[in-house]
Order: structure tokens, then C-alpha cells, then sequence
């Protein structure tokens, strides 16, 4: 499914639940579901700041081959898309529930994406889903930073896409 | 006054009985009777983070904006003089307010942070050196604590930190053990912005008094709550931020003894802080504008001394026997949330509730507490070592102002015990 | 656009044929319809100083008080994430406005003042040591020297001084001869407050950048006249203050290059600036919280943003041209009083005009044309040194603001004429 | 004449000049019959801080012992009055003419009389006079620092003379 087709189907589903305790239930169930993160990567170094809860993202080489394995399955190419730009595997994780349950909806939306996927998805899904307190200025929760980070990660590995694309072509020549 | 409804904790907010007309006094702040996420009335519970703004000192400052705004001091026209008057008397009011012998001891300042930063350079950069020791305590706002510890760096001097017991008051005893012939300084808060505790700063200051030590008192959460008379505790600074009074942020005032003062260097550069400037060398201005460097918050000073005017006009024994009636009530209904735990629970509190759910985030209990409109602070409220002192990562925070009623109480706890039955 | 009429220097203030809709504009000026002394009008004319609100900026701050007011960043519940959005949202307004690169680049401080002490504590004391050199010009302010001073006295550094010539420009050529290995920062304002001569700062920053020198430049007086692009001047700094761009007093920003600005150290601790505080170490925050320690002017920097909003909206090539016309007009009509000399009068200026009469005391006119309703500023304009420089002890000056017209120009030219004739 | 029926000379002199020019003419001619400032003392310590104007006080031991010979005149006692007290003289003066003007006023008010007398007059004689602008907060002409450096003097010469008071008593007994 694409970013956009998340985003709609998420929208649907958050529209179907007009009451806000059942939203939040909602949001809730969707973090238990969150796959467990590896605890080998609960480290400083990949914590986002943030001051009133702890959030965790992870994104790296290791864990971008592993799902540029499942991206093979998708798309039939070898460990990357037919453009030749790998999808990026994220882990992410938080101490707070409500947190946990908005990086969950992140997830769906940014998680084993290419590069320009995740620089193409628009803003506009926060305000959709009615979650701009949680997710734009406030940088006590850590997801705007999070949300941020993803984008800097998608940076750097579009650029690391591009020089292997030109080795590869080098390479062909 | 007829105090007895209200002490038996089910008087409803607005009640005629209410010993002060609450109900009123409600009616002089718009902003409460906000409804927010489109329907829920707003129960503002914020109050150690930041009070609102009564309408007289909106209007003060919007009638000093309509009519007399220029900058002040440097200038001879009508405005100007005008502006100055005002700049001035707030200045005098600040004095009265908190009792200092007079008013060139009082600074403006930005707030109770900047205050601290002017006393740890000003006064610290000359009076500190390697070896002394400062001692804060374990429960002050990082905003005392950092400025000290950046100085004792600057210095090689050494911070010592009186312990706070499990109730969540001071150890006086291990101050006296603390205190020796290196000990400079001694910062300590008047009251704990996240444990409520009010602490005897005047036995602190006698301590130190004796000892030679210079004290500096953060009355930020003090002032709002208690009579403070600077003289009566005998401390050398005092200082506190306008915006937890009811006045406007980016202003506050920093008391200091005049003998302490007049020696001291200044801490910005700038204009109004010279008496004279030239390349060849530079003299300072007197008290107490040589610690005004740059244009001051002079719209924030006119708001300040509204504030003043309008807070010394409250019925404060009735408030103060109020707020005691909300804190117990606060107490006992959130204690009765199991795996609800309060931290702090000194004998002299103001109006602030800290608490811990056993296995549920606070981050957690204050969104869906602000769902159901009552806004309370959750994080480590700037003290994170007193954090790490309770074994806790952060709390959630209710505070109370002067305008909070006993049905916001209710709500709270019914808030609270409902995001704590959607957690569990 | 038709300003013929302007040109010829005798255009009513609210005449129809105005460029701009002069007399419209006013109108957002409540303060400036007074009368003061019981019965002269108005005519301001010390905007150098500070300028006057329009009500829209006014209406923000209340608007702000009425349904948003909150402490910033901290808080989770809705009237903080609303508080926090106005802040922020300020802080993109402010980038845009002088075409920072980054927002992480903006500070808030209290003002320029603040800005130029921030840099010259935190960039100053971890790059500037002995033997060093620090470039100020003879026009620059207090705000300016002070602190620069005060940084060379710290390091055991030279202050070296940039001479002002006989019209009021810089000396540019002696600033290649004063440029040398040891030279650490160049310090300079962009326009004079009491000469108002634009100085070529792009030059400036081209010579320095060149030679690895970092630049600050002191925007106090450009930003409400000139468009400022922090990039094409490649400056490393640039400070303004809200209060001389029609925004409150008690904020302003400072903008500095991420590269160095994230290598700096701290300038005031406390809540907001760290990152995590412990007895055993504190980590600081990043860019830009980590120099903006405990509460903000946050009303102030609503405000700012509304006066950001209001003067972007504003037709500058008509203001600007229209601005000439009253420096012209106001220098033609007061040199031709007698013994009235002008100090300053550089090829580029903005709408000051700073005099001195013979035998005439400034402080003496300033009180007579404030009788008249004229506000003048007397003094030093905090630049004693550029006194010196031109052998006087004060000035009177005359200031212009977008609001200002042609018959206040006229009012002042038969202000002063009336005061001089009264002290001959 | 006491400072009261001075003053009260002052509010009549210019309640009779309505117009505003006349004052300041008015104010401008005191300032020039202001008997001159002795040039030994036009030094730094006896500068008022101010920042638009220069305002000089001085006011010496040497100077009161004079002005005590000219209360022997009034007051027919040796150098003091009745109560024991000397008179003290001021001499001042500023480089801008409506400052100086100013200082002439408060000369009339306060020269040539006891600390006793200077402490008694009463603030309200500014509003009278119209002068608050000029008197009171502005603390850029020097005035206002002017005024509360008088009442230092007094209040230090006070003390002065109720030592020298009781060393005389002693003396006596
Ligand atoms: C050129 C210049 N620099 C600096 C300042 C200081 O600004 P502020 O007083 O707002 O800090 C001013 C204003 O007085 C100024 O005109
Ligand atoms: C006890 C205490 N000290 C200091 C501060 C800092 O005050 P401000 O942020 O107004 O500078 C606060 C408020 O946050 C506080 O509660």
C-alpha cells in the first residue's frame, strides 16, 4: 500500500470512531501492536529528545538490508525498488502509551519507504487524523523531533541511493 | 467570614457562601471561562508554570500602549516622562511588596532565571574562588541550580546539595554539617515548584547570617502564595518572576541587599548601565541602573505593577485557608486512585499536587487529562534532580491559583481516575 | 505611484495624494492622535528610541491573553500547545524577515542589548583570549562597546576603534589597516541611532570573512528602515529589538550562523536551556533553546510576530522614498536656522537628523519643543565616544517612523525655531 | 522668609504668567540671576548624575559657617539658630539655561535654611509649580537626583549639628 492509501485508510478508520475515548483506545491498541524494538538498540545515541516521555527511533544499514529483503518481495527487485532506491526499515519505540500509539500511525506511514516516498508524504495527514497537538510544535513528546528525524534520515539515505545508483551505472558502462 | 462550606470541601465553585466571592474574582479572567477541544471548559491547573492575566492588567497595558508608551529614563518629553513615572512606581511597588529598605535594591529582570544568572556572575564572579563551596538544594528549579553550577565551573569551587527527607522537606539538620569556612553561598527556593513544600528560609538565612554567608532566595513560586518580607527573612537576594503573579512574562524583579550591590560589578553592557563611556575606560551607573543594561520590558513593568495593585487588593487569609481546603481535598481525592502516589507531602505546602500512577506514564495521564479540559504540567518541571531523588522519571502537576474552585478540584480527580481506568 | 507632491516637500500629512495611505496608516496609531501638556498635538519624532504599536499589534497581545496565554514548550495541554505554536510560529516569522537560513538560527533576548552581551559572553569567552583584537566603530552604542569592552577586559584583548569621518560615514579605508592576524571579531552597526548613516556592512563582512573574522552586526536601527538579508550581508550575527520595529519592548532576536552558534557554549542556565541537569553534569540543549533559559517574553514575542505580520504587509518602496522627502525637508528647514549645526550627514541615511545649536544647550530645546508637542530625544543617544568625536556633549534628535509626515517635519522646524529664538 | 511663604510666593508668581513661553522666559531670567558657581568647585564629586544636562551642588562646611554668619544677622545668635541649629548654603548651578532656571527655584526653597527646615518643606510645591515634569522622575536632567542630594546634605548636617548640640551641653554642665 502506498503512503497515500495509509494515510486515507487511517483517516477512515480514526473518522469512524467520533468518540475521543474510543480514539484514544484506539491509539492504544495500535502501540501494543508496535513490534517489540531491539533491545540492543535502546541506547542514547538513538533516543529523539523530548522531555516529558522517551522516544526511540532506530534506522540503519543493518536493518535497511533486512527490509530491502522484504522490499524484494514487493517490487522483484534485487534488495531495492525498479528506480533503484532502496525502502528505509525504521524501529521506533516510547515509554508513554499515547505516544507508543501515534508512532504506530508513523510507522504505517514512513516505515520501509524509499527515500522519496517518505519526502513526498504531506504534512497535511497530521491535521487529517486531528493530531496536530500531539505531532507539529510540541517538542515535549518527542514526535515532532521523530517526525523530523525520519526526513533527515530519508535525506541522507536518498544521497547514499544516488552515489550507488552512479556506481552502479559507472559500473554497467 | 464564613469559611465553613468551603473547609468541608463540597462547597460548588461559585457558591455564595464561598468565603471571598470566587465567583467574581473569576469573572476578572476571560481565558477561564475558555471551552477547549471544541466543547470541555477549560480547568486550568497550570499555575506554577504560568498564572493568567486578571482584565485590569491586560488593560493597563493596553491604556499604557494607547497612551503613553516611549522609552524611558533618557528621554525629556511628555511621553517619556510619563513612561518613566510608571517604569518607576512599579518599581516602588515591588519595594513595598516584599518589604526591601528601598527601592534601588530592587533590579528588573526577565525573570527568576535571569535573576540567578545576574547574581552567579555578578556577585559570583567576584566573590567566588577556587575552593569555596555553594550549597543549593536538592529540590531547586534547574534555573537555580545550572547558573550555580556553571559558575562553581568558571570558579573551581564546589556544589554541595542539601538533601530533601522523604516527605519532601529540607534536611535542616544536614545543612548545619553542610555548611563550613569554604561555603560562599547558600540558594535554596522559598517554595518547591514540584513538591509544594514551603520551606523555612528564614532559619536558613539565620544560619548563614551567622556564618557570614551570602543567601539567595528563588521566590518564584513564593510570592503568589505567601507574605514575603525580605527583611523579616534577612536574606541577602530574593527574586521572583512577574508571570507567576498574575502579571506579564518577561519581567521580574531580583531584590539585593545595597551593600552587596553597590559592590558589585556589573552584569550586562550596555546603555542607561554607564555613567560615562569612552575607549579609554568606562565608569558604571548607580543603583539601580547599572544592572539595567538595554531597553527594559517597560510594557511588562506597567503590567507588573497592575498585577501588584491588584493582587495586595485580595482577601489573602481567605485565599491562603482556601487553598489549604483545595490541596486537602486535591490530596485525598487523587490518594484514593489506586496506584496513585503524591510526591511531596510536607506539612507546609501550597496548592501544588505532584503524582506518580503506578505503571502508567504521566505523559499519558495529562493528554488524556487536557482531553477532558483540565490542564495540568506533566514532565520533571525543570527539577531533575529531585526526579531522580523519588525514583521517578516525571509527574503529572496540578496547581492552584487564586481562582481555582473546589469543583475544578472534583473535576480533577475525576479526570484523573478516568485516564487511569482508559490506562490500565 | 504619484509622489510628485510628496517631493515637493509641502504635501499635507493626510493629503489624498499621498503615495501610500499615510493618513489610514496613522490611524492604526491611537496613541498618536493625543494631545499632550492639555492641548498641543503630538508629533513624534523619537522613534530611534522606540516606535509606537499599531492596534493590530496591540489586539494580538490581548487576543493572546484572552484565549491562549500558557507557559511554553513544557506543557502538554491545549493552551500550551497553542502558546508554544504563536511562539514558534514568531520565531519562522523573524526568519523570514531577515532571510535566515534556519530557524534554529533565531534567539529570542530581551533585545539588542542582550543579543550583543549573549555574544560577547558565550561566543567571546570560549573564542577571544589574550592579545586578541576586537573591532568597534566610534558610531557604534553602548550596547555595543560596553560589552565589548567588558569581553577585552576579561581576555586581556585590545579594543581597536573604527574612526568615523567628518560626514558620519566609517572610515572603510582604515578599517584594511586596522584589520590584522590578531583581529578576532568586528563589531558594527548597521545604521546609526544619532548619525543615521547606513554603513556598507556587506563590505565590511566580505573583508572580515575573508580574513576567517567573525562579524556582528548591530540591526538595532535598520530593521524597521532598510530590508535586511543576514545572507547576502554574510554576517555571522545580527541582533534587532522588537520595541524600534512597531512590536514590544523586552524582545528582540539574535540570529546567529548554526556553525557557530552550535559550538558555543551556554550563556544563561536554568529550565528550557538543558538538555539533562545532575549533580554529577548537565547537558545543554540544542540550538536555539539552549540560549534561551527560563521563561520567555512569550506575550512579547506574539507581539512581535503581529509587528512582523503588519510592517512585511506595508508598501516599503513608497515609505522609503517618502522617508527621504522628510530627511530632506527636516535637514533643508532646520540648517537654515542660525547657528544650527547637523551632525551627521552621510550620502546614505535613514529618517534621523541629530543637531546641536551655538551657544544653546540641546536639553534647553528639547523642553520648549516638548511645550510645543514636539518629542525630541536629547543626549548622548549612548554613543559618548561619537560625541567626543564630534566635539559635542549632546545632541538634540529628530527621528521619523512610517507614521511620520511632512507637517510633523514642519512642526519641528518651527519648534526649534521658536526654542532658539526664546534662548537666544 | 520661611520656605512656606516662599513657596507660596513662587505658586502666585507663576500662577500670574499663563502663557507658556512667558514661564519659560521667566524661568530662563531666574537661572541668569543665579549668583555665580565658584569655579574651584566645578569638580566631578560635586557633579549630580544626570545624562542631558551637567548639574553642580556643592555644599561645604566652609560654605555653612558663612551662611551661619548671615543667620547671626537674622536670627541675632552666634552662627545659629535659635535651636541650635546652622543654616547650610548651597551653591549650584548647570550648563542648560531652563535647568539652571530650575535650580534657581529650588535654591529659594532651600538655601540658607536648617536641615530641620529643608526636611520639613513639603513635596507638594512641585505640583504647585507645575514643574513635575522637570522635578520628579526624569532622571535625566539631574533635578530629581538634585533635590534628593539636598535632603542628604540635611539630613547629614542634622546629624552634625545634634552631636554638636550635645557636645555643647556637655560643655555647659
Ligand atoms: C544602534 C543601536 N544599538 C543598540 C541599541 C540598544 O537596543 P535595546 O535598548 O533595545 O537593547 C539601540 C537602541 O537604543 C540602538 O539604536
Ligand atoms: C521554583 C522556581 N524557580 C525558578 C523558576 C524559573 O522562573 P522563570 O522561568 O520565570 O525564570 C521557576 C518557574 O519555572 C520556579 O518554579
Amino acid at each position: 500500500m502506498t503512503s497515500t492509501d495509509t494515510i486515507r485508510k487511517l483517516v477512515d478508520e480514526f473518522a469512524a470512531i467520533p468518540d475521543w475515548e474510543d480514539r484514544y483506545a484506539h491509539i492504544i491498541a495500535l502501540g501494543r501492536a508496535l513490534p517489540e524494538y531491539p533491545e540492543e538498540h535502546r541506547m542514547d545515541k538513538y533516543k529523539v529528545s523530548g522531555c516529558q516521555s522517551q522516544v526511540w527511533l532506530f534506522a540503519g544499514e543493518q536493518g535497511r538490508a533486512e527490509a530491502g529483503a522484504q522490499g524484494t518481495v514487493d517490487g522483484g527487485t534485487h534488495g531495492h525498488k525498479d528506480d533503484g532506491s532502496e525502502v528505509i526499515h525504521f524501529e521506533a519505540d516510547s515509554d508513554a502509551a499515547i505516544v507508543k500509539g501515534l508512532i504506530a500511525i508513523l510507522m504505517k506511514i514512513y516505515n520501509d519507504r524509499t527515500p522519496q516516498e517518505i519526502l513526498g508524504v504531506s504534512p497535511d495527514f497530521i491535521q487529517q487524523l486531528g493530531l496536530d497537538q500531539h505531532l507539529t510544535v510540541n517538542r515535549t513528546n518527542g514526535l515532532a523531533s521523530m517526525m523530523k528525524q525520519i526526513h533527515l534520515y530519508a535525506i541522507a539515505y536518498g544521497r547514499i541511493d544516488e552515489e550507488r545508483k552512479r556506481a552502479r551505472e559507472l559500473h554497467r558502462q | 467570614m464564613n469559611t465553613s462550606n468551603a473547609d468541608a470541601g463540597f462547597a460548588p465553585a461559585a457558591s455564595a457562601d464561598n468565603a471571598f466571592n470566587l465567583s467574581a474574582l473569576r469573572n476578572e479572567f476571560p481565558i477561564l471561562t475558555q471551552r477547549i477541544h471544541g466543547s470541555v471548559p477549560l480547568v486550568y491547573l497550570d499555575n506554577a508554570a504560568t498564572t493568567q492575566r486578571p482584565i485590569s492588567v491586560i488593560n493597563a497595558t493596553t491604556d499604557y500602549l494607547l497612551h503613553s508608551h516611549s522609552n524611558v529614563h533618557r528621554g525629556g518629553h511628555a511621553l517619556a516622562t510619563e513612561a518613566t513615572r510608571l517604569f518607576e512606581l512599579t518599581r516602588s511597588r515591588i519595594q513595598a511588596f516584599i518589604n526591601a529598605p528601598y527601592s534601588e535594591e530592587i533590579i528588573y529582570t526577565r525573570g527568576t532565571t535571569e535573576a540567578v544568572n545576574l547574581v552567579a556572575s555578578a556577585w559570583g564572579d567576584d566573590n567566588v574562588k577556587s575552593g569555596d563551596e555553594i550549597i543549593v538544594s536538592e529540590m531547586d528549579h534547574h534555573a537555580v541550580i545550572v547558573p550555580m553550577q556553571m559558575l562553581c565551573q568558571r570558579k573551581g569551587a564546589t556544589l554541595r546539595v542539601l538533601p530533601v527527607l522523604d516527605n519532601g522537606t529540607l534536611d535542616l539538620d544536614a545543612l548545619t554539617e553542610l555548611i563550613n569556612n569554604k561555603t560562599k553561598l547558600i540558594a535554596v527556593n522559598h517554595v518547591s515548584n514540584t513538591l509544594g513544600t514551603i520551606n523555612d528560609v528564614k532559619t536558613i538565612c539565620a544560619l548563614a547570617r551567622h556564618r557570614g554567608i551570602t543567601t539567595f532566595i528563588d521566590g518564584a513560586q513564593a510570592v503568589a502564595h505567601l507574605k514575603v518580607d525580605v527583611q523579616d527573612i534577612d536574606c541577602d537576594f530574593y527574586a521572583f518572576s512577574a508571570h507567576k503573579l498574575y502579571g506579564p512574562t518577561g519581567v521580574g524583579a531580583l531584590y539585593g541587599r545595597a551593600e552587596i550591590m553597590s559592590a558589585m560589578s556589573p552584569y550586562q553592557g550596555g546603555g542607561s548601565m554607564i555613567a560615562s563611556v569612552s575607549f579609554e575606560g568606562t565608569t558604571y551607573n548607580d543603583l539601580p541602573y547599572r544592572f539595567e543594561a538595554g531597553t527594559q520590558n517597560i510594557e511588562g513593568a506597567v503590567g507588573l505593577g497592575a498585577a501588584l495593585e491588584w493582587f495586595i487588593g485580595l482577601d489573602h487569609n481567605a485565599i491562603a485557608k482556601y487553598e489549604q481546603t483545595l490541596l486537602q481535598r486535591a490530596t485525598e481525592g487523587l490518594s484514593a486512585i489506586k496506584g496513585l502516589r503524591i510526591i511531596g507531602n510536607a506539612p507546609d505546602k501550597i496548592g501544588i499536587v505532584s503524582f506518580v500512577v503506578d505503571g502508567i506514564h504521566a505523559s499519558d495521564i495529562g493528554v488524556l487529562c487536557d482531553e477532558q479540559g483540565v490542564a495540568l504540567r506533566i514532565g520533571h518541571h525543570c527539577t531533575m534532580p529531585l526526579m531522580k531523588r523519588f525514583g521517578v522519571g516525571s509527574t503529572a502537576r496540578a496547581s492552584t491559583g487564586v481562582y481555582t474552585t473546589l469543583s475544578e478540584i472534583d473535576a480533577l480527580i475525576k479526570s484523573v481516575g478516568k485516564a487511569v481506568r482508559m490506562l490500565s
